[in-house]
């Protein structure tokens, strides 16, 4: 391979050095399994306090609070679920908003199938939840209410303290996918109310396959994976000693470099984006250019199709993604986009750009180059683009 | 993802462009979809394809059958090009993910829509060529899981 | 720590250092994701597919059969759960056995509580399930026989391949938790007739916190975790590369070394029972002497309890485990042992010692000497002992 | 999971054994269990323990706490030896982990059976003293999840 710039950090980040260096003996020294009498399973043990310690803090919460997982998609079906059958005596409604991740939304879908009832709030252009709709949308037989901390394509970050009280003063609980956010923006769970949190270690330069669910003391939740003893009887399965602590260092590293990192990925996100809609016709920003994680870029340019652009990058050394990494595999344009009011197709003809702690200006300014040069070339070949030409002339 | 065929027509596309006063123009597809093809011919008196061109706003799969079908067509007559099917054009970049399946379909179609045109215009009925739909459904059923 | 002979491999292995070897490059250069367009994440998409191949073929699967989750757990879960609600309508009953693994059993009284009616069959007083009462217990509503392929804690392989038949002859699911067998003893999916097969990458030698879930095509099972498009949209998640990528080495390695490594095992294996049978008093070997996991050595020594036991072991440098090590938060005895007819008292003095592929005629010696010494010492202790002396005088 | 003290007298139980013709034997737990305590008490004419020997069938933390509880009442007078609490012996141990804290229990309540058995012999009443249950249902409820 060539020249490389990774901006697809959304997806999923490079494993940094120090969290591989700190799983190491995990593997081939002490691998002893953490729930056993023997000496030598006890430091596979503290090895799993200290990460839990490190985690929990992270998020002002209790380590007793903290439950490994294997990832977002887990924590989320997890949290979405077992609160559901653990409160359904209570009631059966839930609220949820139309630019969660698929997580969220297909486990919300398989919740209606099995008799529950979801409200997916509308957002507004930018992608914010309507406070006033969440509240209407409150009922005496909502039991949650979970919404995301940060979108993962466009990259709105929600009002998450203002829904945490509102969820609060009505005795609701709340469920927030903070997979996007955890690491990149600051996170208090008793300042903002928040009941239970998912995130994923790979997201933040830790291992894939391990992620959290906070769990504030007293839900009654149940549990989703169920088996042997392991994290207080509530998640079962052999704890994975290694991501764990890879994931407790990932988070040690993403909190004591939060302020710098985002300062400069802010500053290079901004640039990028000015300089793309002053130079690039027929282009728009997606997302709150306010309420915004420090890396997230999301442009529509019109009359071209987010593939072709992908792969015109790619042969330019450059990653990024149209819309969420996880449902490239589909056809359909992004559910967020189209629920921020953007027409087909303008939502096919997307593209999101993530950066990393390593990404350079200089990385910006030769991806700035060549968006320019492939927006052309494409709209050259597209129908579409002629059609509007031609109406226009 | 792709195979090198598909890969080599996407980098480089062939008879890309468009013909003014052509003898047929025909697009498929929809924005919606996220797939739009519009193919040009240039048919001389003997119904020979003497030029052809194509615009596309789609993914890899939908340039790369564009470019493919119009060499495909290039230089053949009109009852030629109507054999040219999707199975002939996946053949000829060596396969494609079956996602993607549905682009080759529109390539297809988009000939006979180019086809369709010229014979109106020439008020002449071009044996086995049915009016062509202007969208192509997905061949493929999801599972449901 | 000074000497250590680890003898619980039931409970988690050493990540074999090649498995390490060759997830390394995944964390921190090709950490693509997979399901990405650019040739970048295209890297991890392969090795993933090398991966799935190698554990395809060795258990007589198709690659598309294989979906990878986060461990045994999950693959038991998913598997019960997930056909349950498929086959609902067809029935809600199903089978399975006194002696599973929690994260069966466990799953099951969920079921129960959804609504399922279970079967526990019976085992003989070597853990084998009866096959007459197998069949006996078939009905027009049964949709899932569930029966593992080897106990975890007496190391009994059950009669797969019978089983496997008379599920097919009743056109019944077969689903089978073959986490301590598989790596162990050949499978082969095709000719045991099984329909689904949960396994655990870090009782091979892999890392931990990766599984899969084989599912024979055709079979209608349901997501488990909802979300992203991952494992042919039947199991969310961002793929966790590293992990695929060393378990399936380690599959590649376990198959490799089988009939070497397992002839080794079964003799040190037999040596130290028949030993110990031989030199220590008022004991017995748990689980069937010839339908057993060549690693697994079970024993009841009568008058002491395990715990103390094993802290006396560790003090030596023994790691050995009492019951399965999941459940070692729990005071109940062994459900296994219960099971096979012990009464508590007896089912509270196990020992199980699992063996791996580096344990020496040495460490057994060792072994077997520690043991003689510890068991004497624990019932010099023992008010049981002592009543039982003064009774027999 | 244990703390050093825990381990300290488990390795090294103190008063381990038994006492021929002691003035009072008392056996607490069962087997059903996984525990069993018995505590030896020989108690002088002027109600002094003079000595105290233990056996027990269990775990670490069943061990521990019964060497610790004779060391505790070792050389006290009845009355004494009645004060010593559960809580007593697991603040000398320097703490048990939640699942073990019915062991301590235990030892309690085979120090009270002990006391009881030589009141009984000796026909006399120890004020504060009831009749000891011969098992120690766990102290813990376990949160249903
Ligand atoms: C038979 C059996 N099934 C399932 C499991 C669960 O596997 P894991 O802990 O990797 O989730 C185990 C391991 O503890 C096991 O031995
Ligand atoms: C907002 C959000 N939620 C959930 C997930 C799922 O996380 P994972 O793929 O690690 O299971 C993702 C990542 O794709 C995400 O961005």
């Amino acid at each position: 391979m060539g020249k490389m710039i990774y901006l697809d950090n959304a997806a999923t980040t490079r494993t940094a050095p120090e969290v591989v260096e700190a799983m190491l003996p995990y593997f081939t020294e002490f691998y002893g399994n953490a729930s056993t009498v023997y000496e030598f399973g006890g430091k596979s043990k503290e090895a799993i306090a200290k990460a839990r310690e490190t985690i929990a803090n992270a998020i002002g919460a209790k380590d007793n609070e903290i439950y490994f997982t294997a990832g977002g998609s887990e924590s989320d079906n997890w949290a979405l679920k077992a609160t559901a059958e653990a409160y359904k005596s209570k009631g059966k409604h839930i609220i949820t908003s139309k630019i969660e991740h698929h997580a969220i939304l297909h486990t919300c879908q398989w919740l209606e199938q099995q008799g529950y009832e979801v409200t997916y709030l509308d957002v507004d252009e930018n992608g914010l939840v309507k406070l006033d709709e969440l509240k209407k949308a409150i009922r005496p037989d909502t039991i949650l209410i979970s919404i995301m901390f940060a979108n993962n394509e466009i990259g709105t970050i929600e009002p998450i303290a203002e829904i945490g009280k509102i969820a609060k003063e009505h005795d609701i609980l709340f469920h927030t996918d903070a997979v996007q956010a955890f690491g990149q923006v600051p996170i208090n769970v008793d300042e903002m109310n928040i009941d239970m949190l998912s995130t994923s270690g790979h997201k933040l330069n830790g291992p894939k396959g391990i992620g959290f669910l906070y769990i504030r003391k007293g839900v009654k939740i149940r549990s989703f994976v169920h088996g042997g003893a392991q994290e207080r009887k509530r998640r079962a399965g052999t704890e994975n000693v290694p991501g764990i602590v890879g994931f407790g260092k990932a988070v040690e590293l993403a909190v004591s470099t939060m302020k710098e990192r985002t300062d400069k990925e802010i500053e290079l996100r901004d640039y990028l984006i000015d300089r793309v809609l002053k130079e690039v016709p027929f282009t728009r920003v997606n997302g709150d250019r306010k309420n915004r994680l420090p890396n997230n870029i999301n442009f529509c340019f019109q009359f071209i199709e987010g593939e072709s652009l992908l792969i015109m990058l790619d042969m330019k050394g450059i990653c990024g993604s149209s819309g969420s990494a996880c449902t490239s595999g589909s056809l359909d344009p992004s559910h967020v986009l189209l629920a921020i009011g953007l027409p087909h197709e303008i939502a096919h003809g997307s593209l999101r750009l993530t950066l990393g702690a390593d990404t350079t200006k200089e990385d910006i300014d030769y991806t700035i180059d060549a968006i320019k040069d492939i927006v052309a070339q494409l709209r050259e070949m597209s129908p579409l683009y002629e059609d509007y030409i031609k109406k226009h002339n | 993802m792709y195979s090198e065929k598909v890969m080599d027509h996407f980098k480089n596309p062939r008879n890309m462009g468009e013909i003014e006063n052509a003898s047929g123009v025909g697009t498929v597809g929809n924005a919606k979809c996220g797939d739009i093809m519009r193919i040009f011919l240039d048919i001389d008196d003997n119904g020979i394809i003497q030029d052809v061109k194509f615009k596309t706003f789609g993914c890899g799969a939908a340039v790369a059958t564009s470019s493919m079908a119009t060499e495909l067509v290039k230089g053949k007559n009109v009852q030629e090009a109507l054999q040219v099917t999707n199975k002939a054009v996946m053949e000829a970049l060596d396969g494609l993910p079956p996602v993607k399946v549905h682009c080759s379909l529109l390539a297809e179609e988009a000939i006979h829509a180019a086809l369709w045109d010229y014979a109106e215009k020439n008020g002449i009925k071009i044996e086995g060529l049915e009016k062509p739909k202007n969208d192509i459904s997905e061949g493929e059923e999801e599972e449901e899981y």
